[in-house]
């Protein structure tokens, strides 16, 4: 089983091994960097089919079952449908700009994939400071919106992209603040490190998952609420609002830089939904000590299949937020609440060195009061923030 | 004694706090104002009795702190816990606990219930400041401030005119005398340089202090002029039968049982500093107020009056107690004094509000039959103040007064004088009491009178009891009392009753108090109550008592008028002469200011125009620089930078 | 050799995005090349060896104070549509002038000292966690006064941003 | 590495430059802002530079002062962008040279 956990370091490692020497290091960089993205590419036809078929199962109809069995080779009948369309560039449009967008969108996303450990020994690129890499190299997407917002000269892609950018800002503060527990408990900003120290195990072979705790419980939910906003996807689309807006900053583009900016959603999506299983579930870390036969990056897959699932879950469910709600929710619910949840895990730390045994659940229902509280006062909170129901005046 | 003298202090500060927080509260809380104050003196007066019991070993404890400092020297003030203070805190704190309780029943009506208890907490702060002082500063101030607070409340209704002059003139006459006390005090300080009563030995009454004896006679009697004001000796005594305008509580309280007899309290308080010469202005002066007064109350017919003015006799007996006899006698005395004194205005308040405000003697009588209780309480302060032989503590104090002038060795009219005095009071008390008490009501108020409620009876019963009570500490017996003051042991020997002068003197004393109630009682007994028999007998004499020997008119016929005089005098000295001098200065300077425009027009104008058109020139010339372009100052900033690194880099060379 | 051509790029980026943010018409063109240039100095940080300061750098310059600029750009976009007026200053000239002024003198103080020369640099390692040890013991002052003055600031932009409530209410 | 500290305080000194020539030439406050900025960070560069190759690179202390001036740098950004936004609602311009109202 040893084998089989390490099988594709082994296979980088011999298929780098019979390149000449000088080269090595550029062939093994290839190679992971190839491995990357087909696998994540591969994800990515993956999740469409999947969300499709899923988002229809939950909305009582069949989702796309033409192509291939099931309908499984929709996404290449998409790929070619999308790459041959005709790729119109408005008249008026910055036709740069209109141009570098999607790849400044796409581009740097890749990039975040080099820092998440994927499996034991199988992080491309062990950065002593890597959640700040992967927030740093986050933020060309907000340019990316803008870019494409700007170039198109359409109102409605201006809007979207003031709109987008607004909330990429505005969650991105929750996001990392939400991560700042984590980080402060494992005391390092080195994601193999965060995963390391999650690595123990406590009573009955459990691992110590952050997730276990109530500040990780807390700071998974929040983190992914400010996930969901932070990559656009529903209840917090509206910057890509159809009916609304009609996309967003994606009006003007059809074909080819459509597909990019597609992908650059979807890689956007997997990279901060692998962040949350790197922080918050263990990583690549089996759950139970006598599950480590599992391959550490079946583990990797299985968690982040089911938070993918999550999220389209709640696309399925879950109406589109207004602005205003939009706004408000992050500064007077989300982020409040993640400075306590510092205050809360803070309160665990120090906890910790309580020796009894009845000291734990104690500790646990303590803590999870501390954060749950908050929760509700700022939730009841924000509920009066809301403007009244619509009144109608002629149609009752 | 030692622990408890550093605690002293809270007793009081529990009824200022009382004060200050009864001051603070809106007028309608009178249920939580009053009970503020009645809490706060229970407190005290526990605490009073704790350190009453710590000094029953005798001996003395001082404790201080510092004021200020005033250039190199500081001035201390302190607290101080001795027998002569504790008991008089006692005293204080019972009086007051008491009357504070009976004040429930009688101002129940009032509308300003809270201040009342708000200023009557301040007073009984004040005053037990002053009884526990253990400096002559801190003693004068709770001095003045028990004044102020006599002034409120002797003025509590001051929508009567009345209540509003006698405050004013019962401020204004005991000023003349704390102008002694403070030209005393002053004097005091200025040779000896403290004015602690007793700083282990450094104190201005400790044993060492060394004073002249002429400078010391002047300082005691500049001090004793205090006194005279607190205490209403003649000839200052004017304000204190005008002060029962007050609400009757307050007169039981301050203006018979506690703030008049301060004054007798300072002369027992600074008794070392009292020189025989001094001691003898003492006995003079008391025995003149004694008999002065008493013969003025025979003639009052305001039962309230009455009372006042045998407060006046009373305190003169005990200012002759302190001079002939020593501290202890004036103290028994005062002592016993203040309980029956309470009682007996607190009976005559209780009188008045059954007679629905009714002060007249004349318009009672039979009040016997429907105030019982009253009565009963109010014949047993009679008899105390009258010195009724033997169980009567008033007997017992007045007859170690006596017994003292007897055997003072300067002379003996004080003692003549105390006996005719004492006779006297018998006398007009018997009138009062036939007056009020017996007989048949007079139509109107007095025929509905009604008994009191019980929250007012109660006090009067344990006032009687200790009025009669109290003077078994201090027989000849057993002169417990006395011998705690002076801190020794006292034996009972009741052989010393038959001692040869001390028995002649009680046997006469009663013999006279004997012949009073009896002739007066017979007088009064019987008699149609629409004229004065004695004024049917002695017209002149009786107008003359009434009119209280026109001591008021001769005040006012000299010392008013000539105040009135001197005042116009600086009226027109204000108005002719002072105003002249002005109005000529003006008129200079008006010139001079008129000379003084001309210059400055033509000449100063002239320079300083020009020194500004150059200034605005200049100006003008400098903002052409501050166009508010950022980026010109900026660039500037630029080409200096260049300037200064080639200067630093490549200057050194050059130099 | 490597080194050398890194540097040569990113140095060629960031002049490049530089000088074209201040020389383009368009104002966001401007901020994007702006942008540009604060991640080539980013790269130029790295290749320092400065990973930290490095990432710092791109969160903050190109993820925020870009983004930031780019939405001044947005609300002010009726500057823009004011005709008349030449993007250049009124007094461009001096102003090229003194830029070329200080820059020379610059230049030649480099070029004038000669300890700089031949200096090797050392190698370093400045992992995040002596970095955060150091901010919060030697520097734990200038770290408070600095989220001071951030708050200090946000509040400040936010009430300098604030629109002013109308003066009048309107009629009903 | 071979890359000498000259070249690195060169290339500080150009962005300097470019910075400073923009920040005067330009009419609109952003940009001079942006030319403010590309200062500020021309001054960062040269604290890495000296840093790295000072003596006691151990000591941390060009990074530290890097550090602390990106949180200044935005600290400034966020000011002076929203007093451009102030000024603009009340003038209708974002040129720096109709800003004179302070002109003595």
């Amino acid at each position: 089983m040893r084998g089989l956990d390490q099988i594709f370091v082994w296979i980088g490692r011999e298929v780098a091994g019979w390149a000449p020497a000088p080269a090595q290091p550029l062939v093994s960089a290839i190679l992971i960097i190839a491995g990357i993205m087909a696998v994540f590419g591969t994800c990515f036809a993956l999740t469409t089919i999947a969300e499709r078929k899923i988002l229809g199962r939950m909305q009582n109809r069949f989702g796309p079952n033409r192509v291939g069995p099931c309908g499984l080779f929709q996404p290449l009948a998409d790929a070619v449908k999308m790459l041959t369309k005709e790729d119109i560039v408005p008249f008026s449009a910055d036709k740069t700009l209109h141009f570098l967008a999607p790849l400044v969108m796409t581009t740097p996303i890749w990039l975040a994939f080099a820092v998440l450990p994927f499996g034991r020994n199988m992080s491309a690129l062990d950065l002593d400071s890597g959640i700040l890499f992967f927030f740093a190299i986050g933020s060309a997407s907000e340019l990316a919106v803008f870019m494409a917002g700007w170039s198109s000269q359409n109102k409605y892609s201006l809007v979207g992209a003031m709109r987008a950018i607004a909330q990429m800002i505005s969650y991105e503060v929750p996001l990392v603040l939400s991560t700042v527990p984590v980080l402060m408990l494992a005391g390092s900003l080195s994601l193999n490190e965060i995963v390391a120290a999650q690595g123990t195990h406590t009573l009955g072979g459990l691992a110590r998952w952050n997730v276990f705790t109530p500040w990780g419980l807390a700071g998974l939910l929040l983190f992914l609420i400010a996930a969901t906003a932070e990559s656009n996807r529903s209840p917090f689309d509206l910057p890509e609002g159809e009916s609304e807006i009609i996309a967003g900053y994606l009006t003007e583009y059809s074909g080819f830089k459509y597909a990019l900016f597609f992908l650059g959603e979807y890689l956007g999506l997997f990279a901060i939904t692998g962040l949350a299983v790197t922080l918050f579930l263990g990583g690549w870390r089996a759950p139970f000590q006598w599950l480590e036969w599992v391959p550490s990056w079946l583990w990797f897959g299985g968690k982040f299949g089911v938070l993918i699932f999550l999220f389209i879950w709640v696309r399925a469910t879950l109406p589109r937020l207004r602005l205003d709600q939009l706004l408000n929710f992050s500064w007077r619910f989300l982020a409040p609440l993640t400075l306590i949840n510092l205050a809360v895990a803070a309160a665990w730390h120090w906890t910790g060195a309580w020796e009894s045994a009845a000291a734990a659940p104690v500790r646990w229902v303590l803590c999870a009061a501390l954060i749950a509280l908050p929760a509700h006062w700022l939730g009841r909170a924000l509920r009066g923030a809301v403007p009244p129901p619509r009144k109608y005046h002629y149609a009752e | 004694m030692e622990t408890i003298v550093k605690y002293i202090w809270m007793i009081p500060a529990a009824p200022l706090l009382a004060a200050g927080a009864g001051a603070l509260l809106p007028g309608g809380r009178r249920r939580l104002g009053a009970g503020l104050a009645v809490g706060a003196i229970s407190v005290s007066f526990l605490l009073s009795c704790a350190a009453f019991a710590a000094t029953l070993g005798g001996g003395r404890a001082a404790s201080h702190f510092r004021w200020f400092d005033f250039g190199a020297t500081s001035v201390q003030l302190g607290w101080v816990l001795d027998p002569l203070g504790a008991v008089m805190a006692v005293m204080v704190t019972l009086a007051s606990l008491l009357i504070f309780i009976y004040s429930l029943g009688y101002m129940a009506g009032d509308g300003n219930f809270t201040r009342f208890f708000c200023f009557m907490s301040l007073f009984a702060a004040a005053m037990l400041g002053l009884v526990l002082a253990n400096s002559l500063l801190l003693f004068f101030i709770s001095w003045e401030l028990v004044g102020l607070a006599s002034y409120l409340l002797i003025g509590f209704w001051f929508q009567k005119p009345a209540a509003a002059a006698a405050a004013r003139k019962a401020f204004i006459t005991t000023r003349i005398g704390d102008l002694g006390f403070l030209v005393g005090m002053l004097a005091l300080y200025s040779k000896t340089g403290t004015l602690l009563f007793y700083d282990s030995g450094h104190g201005c009454l400790d044993e060492n202090f060394v004073g002249g004896l002429v400078v010391s006679t002047a300082i005691g009697l500049l001090i004793f002029c205090g006194a005279i004001g607190k205490s209403g000796q003649f000839p200052l005594h004017v304000w204190l039968p005008d002060a029962m305008e007050g609400p009757t509580p307050v007169s039981a309280l301050i203006h018979a049982a506690t703030m008049v007899a301060a004054g007798v309290f300072l002369v027992a308080r600074v008794y070392p500093l009292m020189t025989p010469h001094a001691l003898q202005v003492v006995t003079w002066v008391g025995a003149l107020t004694a008999v002065f007064a008493a013969a003025i109350a025979v003639a009052q017919n305001d039962i309230k009056r009455i009372l006042a003015y045998s407060t006046i006799s009373q305190l003169g007996y005990m200012m002759m107690g302190l001079g002939a006899g020593g501290v202890a006698v004036g103290m028994f005395h005062l002592t016993t004094h203040a309980f029956f004194k309470a009682l007996l205005f607190l009976g005559a308040g209780s009188v008045i509000h059954g007679c629905r405000g009714e002060q007249d003697i004349r318009k009672m009588g039979g009040l016997r039959k429907r105030m019982p209780l009253t009565f009963a309480a109010y014949a047993a302060g009679m008899m105390a103040l009258c010195g009724v032989p033997l169980f009567f503590s008033g007997f017992w104090s007045k007859d170690a007064i006596l017994d003292a002038a007897h055997h003072w060795r300067f002379s003996q009219a004080p003692f003549y004088l105390g006996l005719l005095g004492a006779f006297l009071t018998a006398f007009y008390m018997t009138r009062q009491v036939c007056a009020v008490f017996f007989g048949k009501p007079a139509p109107g108020d007095a025929e509905r009178a009604h008994e009191s409620p019980p929250v007012m009876t109660a006090p009067l019963l344990i006032l009687a009891v200790l009025a009669v009570g109290a003077g078994f500490f201090g027989t000849p017996a057993w002169p417990w009392f006395q011998k705690y003051l002076e801190g020794g042991k006292a034996g009972f020997d009741l052989s010393k009753l038959l001692d040869g002068s001390a028995l002649t003197v009680m046997l006469l004393s009663s013999a006279l108090v004997a012949v009073g109630i009896v002739w007066s009682g017979w007088v009064y007994g019987r008699a149609a109550r629409e004229t004065d028999p004695l004024e049917k007998a002695q017209p002149a004499l009786f107008a003359c008592l009434r009119q209280k020997f026109f001591v008021d008119e001769f005040y006012a016929a000299t010392v008013i008028r000539l105040t009135g005089a001197f005042a116009m005098f600086c009226d027109w000295l204000d108005r002719v002469v002072l105003d002249g001098a002005v109005r000529a200065l003006c008129w200079l300077a008006v010139g001079l200011a008129r000379l003084n425009r001309n210059v400055d027009e033509s000449v100063v104008n002239g320079g300083f125009d020009a020194g500004t058109e150059t200034v605005r020139g200049s100006g003008e010339w400098m903002s052409r620089f501050q166009n508010g372009q950022t980026q010109r100052y900026l660039r500037v900033i630029g080409l200096a930078f260049c300037g200064l690194l080639v200067l630093l880099l490549w200057g050194a060379s050059w130099f | 050799m490597l080194n050398e051509i890194a540097f040569l790029l990113c140095a060629a980026l960031t002049l490049a995005g530089a000088v074209a943010a201040m020389t383009l018409r368009n104002l966001a063109h401007c901020a994007l090349c702006a942008a540009g240039a604060f991640a080539g100095l980013a790269a130029i940080y790295l290749q320092l060896d400065a990973e930290f300061a490095g990432f710092a750098q791109l969160l903050v310059y190109v993820g925020a104070i870009a983004i930031l600029i780019l939405f001044t750009v947005l609300l002010t976009r009726g500057a823009e549509i004011q005709p008349g007026g030449p993007a250049a200053s009124t007094s461009r000239g001096m102003g090229l002038g003194v830029g070329a002024l200080v820059t020379a003198c610059l230049i030649g103080a480099i070029m004038a000292s000669p300890g700089l020369r031949g200096h090797a640099p050392q190698t370093v390692h400045a992992p995040v966690k002596r970095i955060g040890e150091q901010l919060m013991n030697q520097y734990v002052m200038p770290l408070e006064a600095i989220g001071l003055l951030l708050t200090a600031a946000l509040l400040g932009a936010v009430i300098i941003a604030l629109r002013e409530p109308p003066k009048e209410p309107p009629a009903p | 590495m071979t890359t000498p500290l000259a070249h690195y305080l060169i290339l500080a000194a150009l962005l300097f430059g470019v910075g400073l020539a923009g920040a005067l030439a330009r009419r609109n406050a952003i940009l001079v802002l942006v030319g403010l900025e590309l200062m500020f960070n021309a001054a960062n560069l040269n604290f890495i530079a000296f840093w790295r190759f000072g003596p006691r690179p151990e000591a941390l202390t060009g990074l530290m002062f890097v550090l602390f001036s990106i949180a200044i740098g935005a600290a400034e950004a966020a000011i002076g962008l929203a007093l451009v936004i102030a000024i603009y609602r009340h003038r209708r311009t974002a040129q720096v040279d109709r800003f004179d109202s302070l002109k003595g």
